[in-house]
């Protein structure tokens, strides 16, 4: 029996470290699960955290490092920029050294390149991608015909661009009385002050605001809007990561949705063990449920194809269906992308019923509006995968 | 008419409200030593100032050999063979003594700016630099940083970086002060030695070293140059005596 | 009309606390000259200090005692880092500041960990000053907008009431002899890096639940609040505010314009398309060039303005 | 008397380099005392060390304490004035702000001050046209003034003059000397380095030579005089 | 006088030629002792970086001119680089790989020329704080023209384009360490001989005393300006070989984090010596890449790092070195040894007590108090525990005790050392 030992490839230094931090705390937590249990048969399961400081560049000369020390696996998610860096390094690698290929875990960047024009045989991916979420939102606020005034702001970057054109394009298909009145693309991680994009959102009567922010870009926006008296919904993708519940507080009910593959306060709340054992161990919140369906996952494809080589690793993913927190799932064989429910919920108080787990201790939490089944939040894929032969 | 080395036509400048050069006029001709004396406060470093070009002129014209360069920065000026020492040491403080005379003969040797030639490839600029340390007798002393030679070997290297680039119109600004008795008369001879065929004027306080060295004195009271003459003249005009020398004009004139 | 006012006010709000910000620094990099990068992690200190105390004894003793606390931090560091550091120069001081950057960012992820901390506004600044048509300005950034006045008053009073100023400035060229005519040099440098440090103090106390508490928020501050001192001009406490006041209204103001040079363009009836020369730069809104402002402004103004707006000395 | 200001046995090291060996002097309330000698012999130093600024061991008594060991602010606090030689005046700063620097910082003592920002304008007219001027562009001439003036805001009960007349016209240099002269009689002792003689000589009570580090001749104007052999070996004249 | 030519004047051109022959010899053969693929990757890196550290030192150390902005050159140098790259590929253009430094060169030079007639109109803090904000400039520029700067997530390439030639296709690792190489000798060889011309001693004069270097006849604005154009040359090179190493160029190489990075570890290599920057270089890769991976600390001892160095070394580690070198030369060291050692044990055992318990710390902050038991040294120790907790306080108690006790006597013989050098070079001078 060997060990798998898993490379984490992820800020844990600088702006972003309290994301990344959680992330590699909840894989580890999970690894620990996964080998009591002994997921992967004999095999151990190791993730060990590497700081790529955020930065595409620094990214790859931890990719070397981690290659010279034998990792095959490496997992990465925190921003979708280092994700398409990761991918294409990892691409050269296996081209130039066969034998020796690595396998990249994705657990969160969800540029939807990655799995369409860009997309890679040596990559998967864990997390629903941004067309996918902005599909299962549009619906959803297809549905609410007092929805008349939408604004969309983001971050410019990938990730940032997706949500807007994603937005755009799937109103206009839907709801084509809905009128866009306005989008921003705002400097990433460096604004203080969102009174003045707030008081643009207001002067354009919005009704419903639409962003792919996250960390304090979303914590910031949602509190400036508070302090404005903004009467507007927000579509959100981030709001439950570290940081976003405890900055928004109580502005934030009622007031703030969020679209997620996953939630703790789901139907069954299945992964309560999860939640409650990391919330004991690391006084911190399990969100990250993509951690669970990358090991097992993983776990499964070693014991399936009796071999922890990436190569034959991934050509057992391939198609493959895991049984993660969210239900099976199935890993595309088309394009890596794995095929998931999708959750609307709403920021509400807790209250003991369907509302169980609060975030961060605001006693606040998760109410679902909405799950989408995974054939319905299914995507098309432009993907023409080259396989290894 | 004679073109003169240096001459000030109703030179004027104004810092603010206060005009503090009021219509100078100084002809110097070629190869004469000139003395400038004066109240403190007078003008005498600001005319330096004004001829060398580290400020520009408010009126009036500045011509060099007959060339008018009033409104030229100072490097240009320095190009058309002026060059000038500082009343407050004015060195490279962490070159050494040898690679401050160095820098000093550079552009007159016509290397500009250059980054393709090797420093100690250029002969001339170093036979050029020998012979300026043997004037300035620092012969001994040029690995020395500069920053660390006495206060009165300071003063001597000062006198050797205007010198060194070989131009032919010197402007020393109280080279002597701060000096001892001993130290200023070598220092005396350091420039006449130097000066030798050279325009040169002077600024000092020092009556000795005025009247051992200057063929001419200007005197300079309020911006204005009172009277040009010979020192003996100038020794016994009244009007100098009330405004600069008080008592004491030297008794004998260049030991 | 609401939009035009509203963004003046959130402008001229910003601005406010830009110049709380920038306010100890003034005093500590145009005054002393220390190029003091861990100016925004003193802030980010103010806050968190702020956060503890606030949770145990309320929010108005924490208001006195963080910047307070802030500052003797500040005064020590003078005393036992800074002040050998000195005469090095100004790199070597630099450094310093920057490695302290570091260690105050990774002691504060100790002592309060990674996430945020719920410092939270106290209720009775909670909630609105006045309605301006239909926008809310909320209390709090009245009460922001208030403290960085007061600060102005107090710090000009300080300086143009006593010689702090001068023998600083003096003790810059000539620190020996400042101490020759009978000023204590060391103890006014202490005292004053220590004030500059219990401004960026109080004012990670105001901003600190005014946005969020998290150890990036030292980071994000970055060199704009250079930005301000120098565009103010060197040891131009005036110069810093209004400064602030400019940079805060313009970068407001700048979000809200949507227009581009290509609309500008399209005004004159020239048609601009995606294949034009470029059409990169034509397209650009102003409201992406905001982040840029403050820095063109720099360059600009250290360019025809060396000695800043209402600076008396240049370097 | 037992000494107003008393210098004894002192040694003063710039890093390794020993500079005094043991200088011995004194000067007493309303005098005026030159201190003679060559360059670099070490009449600055002897200076900077009594106002703290170098390493000094000795003794250095001054109405009736010890200095050495404290603070240049503190020693100029007890009534020592200081005006150096390289004129260190503050460059940016007004000629008036200069002049108010040397006004000391803390509660001033007793009795009204000696000198007044008037006094010193009407001293030197000069510096009050000037008044609002960046010191630092001031001609040579005037910053000396200005570095005396400076000096004497902080009311000092001594001053210590080092080279005061370099730079000055000749008129000028005899204006200082009734000038130090005014200050003696207002009781304000003096301390004079002088590489002028014959000012030192003419207004001196008492004048010290100092040759290599050490003192080599005390005495009154006259005595050095007379003197021929100390003027030729330590004074070179 | 031709016959007294002095000694001195004759440079001691042999040991100078032995110096860079060793430096040649030992960029020939590091990857036979840094064998491995990460080594390598690291070695590569510290090659780029030491290129670049020089570059900045042409104007830090022998011009005064402290830039917070020279990653604009080395950054858009690799942009370019990295564009040719991509249209050589394209078959749009057709230049061997082992030339992109040259283009990049060329391009830090065109962006020396273009943004360096502006930012030395001026020296000192207003020199600072233009670089400043040009390099905040061109980086907000950078996400607003996504098409050439390639937005956030940068752009990138591959170097391994057409057909190999002699073999050497570029792809392995070794091959980009050897092309690194021969450019950094190249690139530092070029430095080297800039300090040794005209221009390159007019900058230090201009360092010196800017003013009087006006009536030498020389214009300072220009002195800078050329000087800013070399060394944006060269720092050109450095981002072209960077984006050949890392196939990546994103925003950041073009940001003041980066510009700021290299001052940092240029001052700490030491700027009054040329090849200090390099020290510098070799450090700041060894702390940012290595320390990074063996701690999650390592941002608290970066800076903890900078301090030291900075309130005991301020002339760099180049500095330190030499002045052992200098008591080694003159067989001093047998007189400091004695404290030095002990000294230095003191430091150890201070510094050892010190890393247990920041390494302890962050385990308890980081996995909660549960924390489990962790490998420092081959030891293991429970943070959880108060246990612990007793043997590196002890240690650090004792370091700092004996550090206190023996530094004085250190200090001294140091000093004396020092001092009796300072004699003896004084004597044989005169
Ligand atoms: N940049 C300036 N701004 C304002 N006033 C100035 C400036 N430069 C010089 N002055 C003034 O001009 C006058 C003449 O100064 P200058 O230095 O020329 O005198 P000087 O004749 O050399 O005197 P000294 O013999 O004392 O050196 C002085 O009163 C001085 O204060
Ligand atoms: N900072 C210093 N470091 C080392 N040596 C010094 C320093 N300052 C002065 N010296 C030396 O100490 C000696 C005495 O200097 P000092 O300045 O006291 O002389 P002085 O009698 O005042 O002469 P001067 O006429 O030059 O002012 C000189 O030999 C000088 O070289
Ligand atoms: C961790 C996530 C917030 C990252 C983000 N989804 C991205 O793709 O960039
Ligand atoms: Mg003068
Ligand atoms: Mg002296």
């Amino acid at each position: 029996s060997d060990t798998i030992k898993i490379a984490y490839i992820d800020p844990l230094s600088g702006p972003f470290a309290p994301v990344g931090q959680n992330i590699l705390n909840s894989f580890q937590y999970v690894a620990e699960k996964a080998n009591a249990e002994a997921w992967a048969g004999g095999h151990k399961i190791e993730v060990v955290g590497f700081d790529n400081k955020g930065s595409p560049q620094e990214s790859l000369t931890v990719l070397k490092t981690i290659i010279d020390k034998g990792f095959r696996y490496i997992t990465q998610g925190n921003g979708s920029g280092v994700g398409l860096a990761l991918l294409d390094a990892v691409n050269k690698h296996n081209e130039r050294n066969p034998g020796k290929e690595i396998l990249y875990l994705n657990h969160a960047a969800v540029d939807p390149d990655m799995t369409n024009s860009k997309c890679s045989f040596w990559h998967f991916r864990f997390d629903s991608n941004s067309d996918m979420k902005m599909e299962a939102l549009t619906s959803f606020m297809a549905k609410d015909l007092a929805i008349k005034k939408v604004y969309i702001i983001g971050q410019n970057y990938s990730f940032g661009h997706q949500v807007t054109r994603a937005a755009k394009e799937y109103l206009g298909r839907k709801r084509p009385d809905i009128q866009i009145v306005g989008d921003d693309l705002h400097p990433i991680g460096q604004v203080k002050d969102f009174s003045p994009y707030v008081a643009k959102i207001k002067a354009s009567g919005a009704d419903t605001v639409i962003t792919g922010n996250w960390g304090a870009d979303l914590a910031l926006l949602i509190k400036s809007a508070k302090d404005a008296d903004l009467k507007a919904n927000f579509y959100t993708y981030y709001a439950g990561t570290t940081g976003v519940p405890t900055a928004m507080g109580a502005a934030g009910i009622d007031r703030v949705k969020q679209v997620s593959y996953w939630h703790p306060n789901n139907e069954s709340f299945s992964g309560k063990e999860i939640v409650e054992g990391f919330k004991a161990k690391y006084k911190d919140d399990y969100y990250s449920m993509a951690t669970y369906t990358v090991i097992a996952s993983l776990s499964k494809a070693v014991k399936e194809s009796k071999s922890i080589e990436p190569l034959k690793v991934a050509l057992t993913m391939e198609g493959m269906t895991v049984k993660s927190l969210n239900g099976d799932d199935v890993l595309r064989k088309s394009d890596h992308q794995i095929q998931q429910p999708l959750y609307i919920s709403t920021w509400v108080k807790t209250n003991g019923k369907d509302v169980k787990y609060d975030q961060e201790n605001t006693g606040l939490g998760w109410q679902t509006n909405q799950k989408i089944e995974a054939f319905v939040a299914s995507q098309p894929s432009s993907c023409q995968m080259k396989r290894p032969n | 008419m004679t073109v003169f080395s240096l001459e000030l036509k109703d030179v004027r400048k104004s810092f603010g409200q206060s005009e503090i050069i009021r219509g100078s006029n100084l002809q110097v001709p070629k190869g004469e030593r000139f003395a400038i004396i004066g109240p403190n406060g007078a003008g005498k470093s600001t005319l330096f100032n004004l001829i060398s070009g580290r400020f520009p002129i408010s009126s009036g014209a500045i011509l060099l050999n007959g060339e008018d360069i009033s409104r030229l920065r100072p490097f240009e000026i320095n190009r058309r063979g002026l060059s000038r020492s500082f009343q407050i040491t004015n060195i490279f403080h962490r070159l050494s003594v040898y690679e401050n005379l160095r820098c000093a003969v550079l552009w007159s040797l016509g290397y500009k700016y250059s980054f393709w030639q090797r420093l100690n490839g250029l002969k001339d600029a170093h036979e050029r630099v020998e012979a300026v340390l043997e004037q300035i007798g620092l012969k001994n002393r040029r690995e020395i940083g500069a920053g660390l030679l006495t206060y009165a070997e300071q003063r001597a290297l000062e006198i050797g970086v205007t010198i060194a680039g070989g131009a032919d119109v010197i402007l020393l600004d109280e080279p002597t002060a701060g000096m001892s008795r001993s130290e200023s008369d070598a220092a005396v001879e350091l420039i006449r030695k130097v000066t030798v065929g050279k325009t040169l004027l002077m600024v000092e306080h020092d009556m000795s070293v005025v009247f051992g060295l200057a063929d001419k004195i200007a005197v300079v009271v309020y911006g204005e140059v009172i009277a040009c003459d010979t020192p003996i003249n100038i020794r016994n005009n009244q009007k100098v005596k009330d405004a600069y020398l008080g008592g004491h004009a030297p008794v004998e004139v260049a030991a | 009309m609401e939009f035009t006012l509203i963004t003046l006010l959130n402008g001229v709000s910003y601005g406010l606390l830009l110049f709380m910000l920038s306010s100890g620094l003034t005093l500590i990099f145009s005054m002393m000259g220390v190029l003091n990068f861990a100016h925004a992690s003193f802030y980010m200190l103010g806050a968190y200090f702020a956060y503890t105390i606030s949770s145990k004894l309320g929010f108005w003793p924490a208001f006195f005692l963080a910047p307070l606390l802030v500052g003797l931090l500040g005064a020590l560091v003078e005393r036992y880092g800074l002040r050998s550091v000195h005469k090095h120069g100004h790199i070597p001081e630099l450094l310093f500041t920057f490695g302290l950057s570091y260690v105050i960012v990774e002691l504060v992820q100790l002592i309060w960990g990674r996430s945020t901390v719920p410092y939270a506004i106290p209720a009775m600044l909670d909630g609105p000053l006045f309605t301006l048509y239909t926008t809310t300005f909320p209390i709090y950034r009245g009460f922001m907008m208030l403290v960085a006045l007061l600060m102005l008053l107090s710090i000009y009073l300080l300086l143009t009431r006593t010689r702090i100023g001068l023998v600083i400035q003096a003790a810059l060229t000539h620190p020996e002899m400042v101490e020759a005519l009978g000023h204590n040099v060391p103890r006014v440098f202490m005292l004053v890096f220590g004030g500059g440090c219990a401004l960026a103090g109080l004012a990670g106390v105001v901003g600190g639940n005014a946005f969020i508490t998290e150890p990036g928020m030292a980071a994000t501050l970055g060199s704009i609040i250079f930005v301000v001192v120098v565009v103010g001009g060197m040891g131009s406490l005036a110069g810093a505010f209004i400064a602030s006041i400019l940079i805060g209204v313009a970068q407001t103001f700048a979000v809200a314009i949507d227009y581009s040079l290509m609309s500008a363009l399209a005004i004159a009836g020239i048609k601009v398309t995606a294949n034009t020369p470029a059409y990169a730069l034509l397209s650009l809104s102003v409201s992406q060039v905001a982040p840029i402002l403050p820095y063109l402004l720099l360059v600009l103004i250290l360019i025809f303005r060396p000695r800043g707006l209402l600076g008396t000395r240049e370097g | 008397m037992s000494g107003f200001f008393e210098i004894k046995d002192l040694h003063a090291y710039y890093g390794k380099s020993h500079v005094l060996h043991g200088v011995d002097l004194r000067v007493d309330r309303g005098e005026i005392v030159s201190l003679l000698g060559r360059n670099g012999v070490g009449r600055s130093t002897t200076i900077k060390a009594a106002m703290g600024q170098v390493d000094a061991q000795g003794s250095i008594l001054f109405k009736g304490e010890q200095l050495i060991g404290l603070k240049a602010f503190q020693i100029a606090h007890k009534g020592l004035g200081y005006v150096p030689e390289n004129r260190d005046i503050f460059p940016s700063l007004s000629v008036e702000q200069n002049l108010l620097l040397g006004q000391k910082s803390g509660k001033p003592a007793a009795g009204k001050p000696r000198w007044s920002l008037d006094d010193m304008y009407r001293m030197f007219p000069r510096l009050k046209e000037r008044q609002h001027t960046a010191a630092g562009v001031l001609s040579g001439g005037e910053q000396q003034m200005l570095t005396l003036c400076r000096t004497l805001m902080g009311d000092p009960d001594l001053v210590m003059i080092d080279e005061p007349t370099e730079g000055l016209a000749p008129k000028i240099v005899d204006l200082v000397a009734e000038y130090l002269k005014e200050l003696r009689n207002r009781g304000i002792s003096v301390l004079l380095v002088e590489q002028k003689l014959a000012i030192a000589l003419e207004i001196s009570q008492r004048v010290y030579v100092m040759g290599h580090g050490c003192i080599v001749f005390e005495g009154s104007p006259q005595d050095l005089r007379g003197n021929q052999r100390i003027r030729q070996e330590w004074l070179e004249v | 006088m031709i016959m007294t030519k002095p000694l001195s004047y004759t440079p001691i051109n042999l040991g100078r030629r032995i110096i860079w022959s060793s430096f040649a010899l030992l960029l020939l053969f590091a990857p036979l002792l840094f064998s491995s693929g990460a080594s390598l990757s690291l070695l590569s890196q510290m090659g780029t970086l030491m290129i670049f550290a020089l570059s900045f030192n042409m104007l830090l150390g022998q011009g005064g001119m402290l830039s917070f902005g020279h990653a604009v050159y080395s950054g858009l140098g690799a942009f370019i680089g990295i564009h040719t790259m991509n249209l050589v590929s394209a078959g749009t253009l057709s230049i061997p790989i082992s030339l992109v430094p040259l283009v990049g060169g060329c391009a830090g030079m065109f962006f020396g020329v273009l943004f360096g007639y502006v930012t030395t109109k001026k020296s000192g803090t207003t020199f600072s704080m233009i670089t400043l904000g040009m390099v905040e400039l061109v980086f907000a520029c950078s996400l607003m023209f996504p098409g050439f700067f390639g937005g956030e997530g940068g752009i990138s390439t591959n170097r391994v384009i057409g057909k190999p030639i002699l073999g050497i296709s570029f792809g392995p690792q070794i091959e980009v360490y050897y092309l690194i190489a021969i450019w950094l000798f190249i690139s530092a060889v070029g430095m080297y001989a800039f300090t040794q011309t005209p221009l390159g001693r007019l900058i230090n004069a201009v360092r010196d005393n800017p003013e009087r270097v006006e009536f030498i006849g020389y214009n300072t604005q220009w002195v800078r300006y050329l000087t800013l154009i070399l060394s944006a040359f060269f720092a050109g090179i450095s981002g072209a070989l960077s984006a050949i190493n890392f196939e990546i160029v994103s925003a950041e190489n073009v940001s003041a984090i980066r510009s700021g990075g290299v001052l940092l570890f240029t001052f700490i290599g030491g700027i009054g010596f040329f090849f200090g920057p390099m020290i510098g270089a070799i450090l700041g890769v060894l702390l940012t890449v290595i320390l990074s991976d063996l701690t999650k600390a390592w941002q608290l001892y970066l800076g903890i790092f900078f301090i030291l160095v900075v309130m005991y070394a301020p002339g760099g580690i180049a500095s330190i070195l030499m002045m052992n070198l200098r008591v080694l030369k003159f067989g001093l060291y047998k007189k400091i040894w004695p404290s030095m050692w002990k000294l230095i044990l003191a430091c150890a055992v201070l510094a050892l007590g010190a890393v247990i318990s920041i390494e302890m710390l962050y385990q308890i902050s980081l996995e909660g108090a549960g924390a489990a038991d962790m490998q420092l040294f081959g030891v293991a120790f429970a943070p959880a525990k108060p246990s612990a907790w007793i043997v590196p306080l002890m240690l650090m108690l004792v370091g700092g005790l004996s550090f206190l006790r023996l530094r004085p006597s250190f200090a001294r013989d140091w000093g004396e050392a020092n001092t009796d050098i300072q004699e003896q070079l004084r004597r044989s001078q005169a």
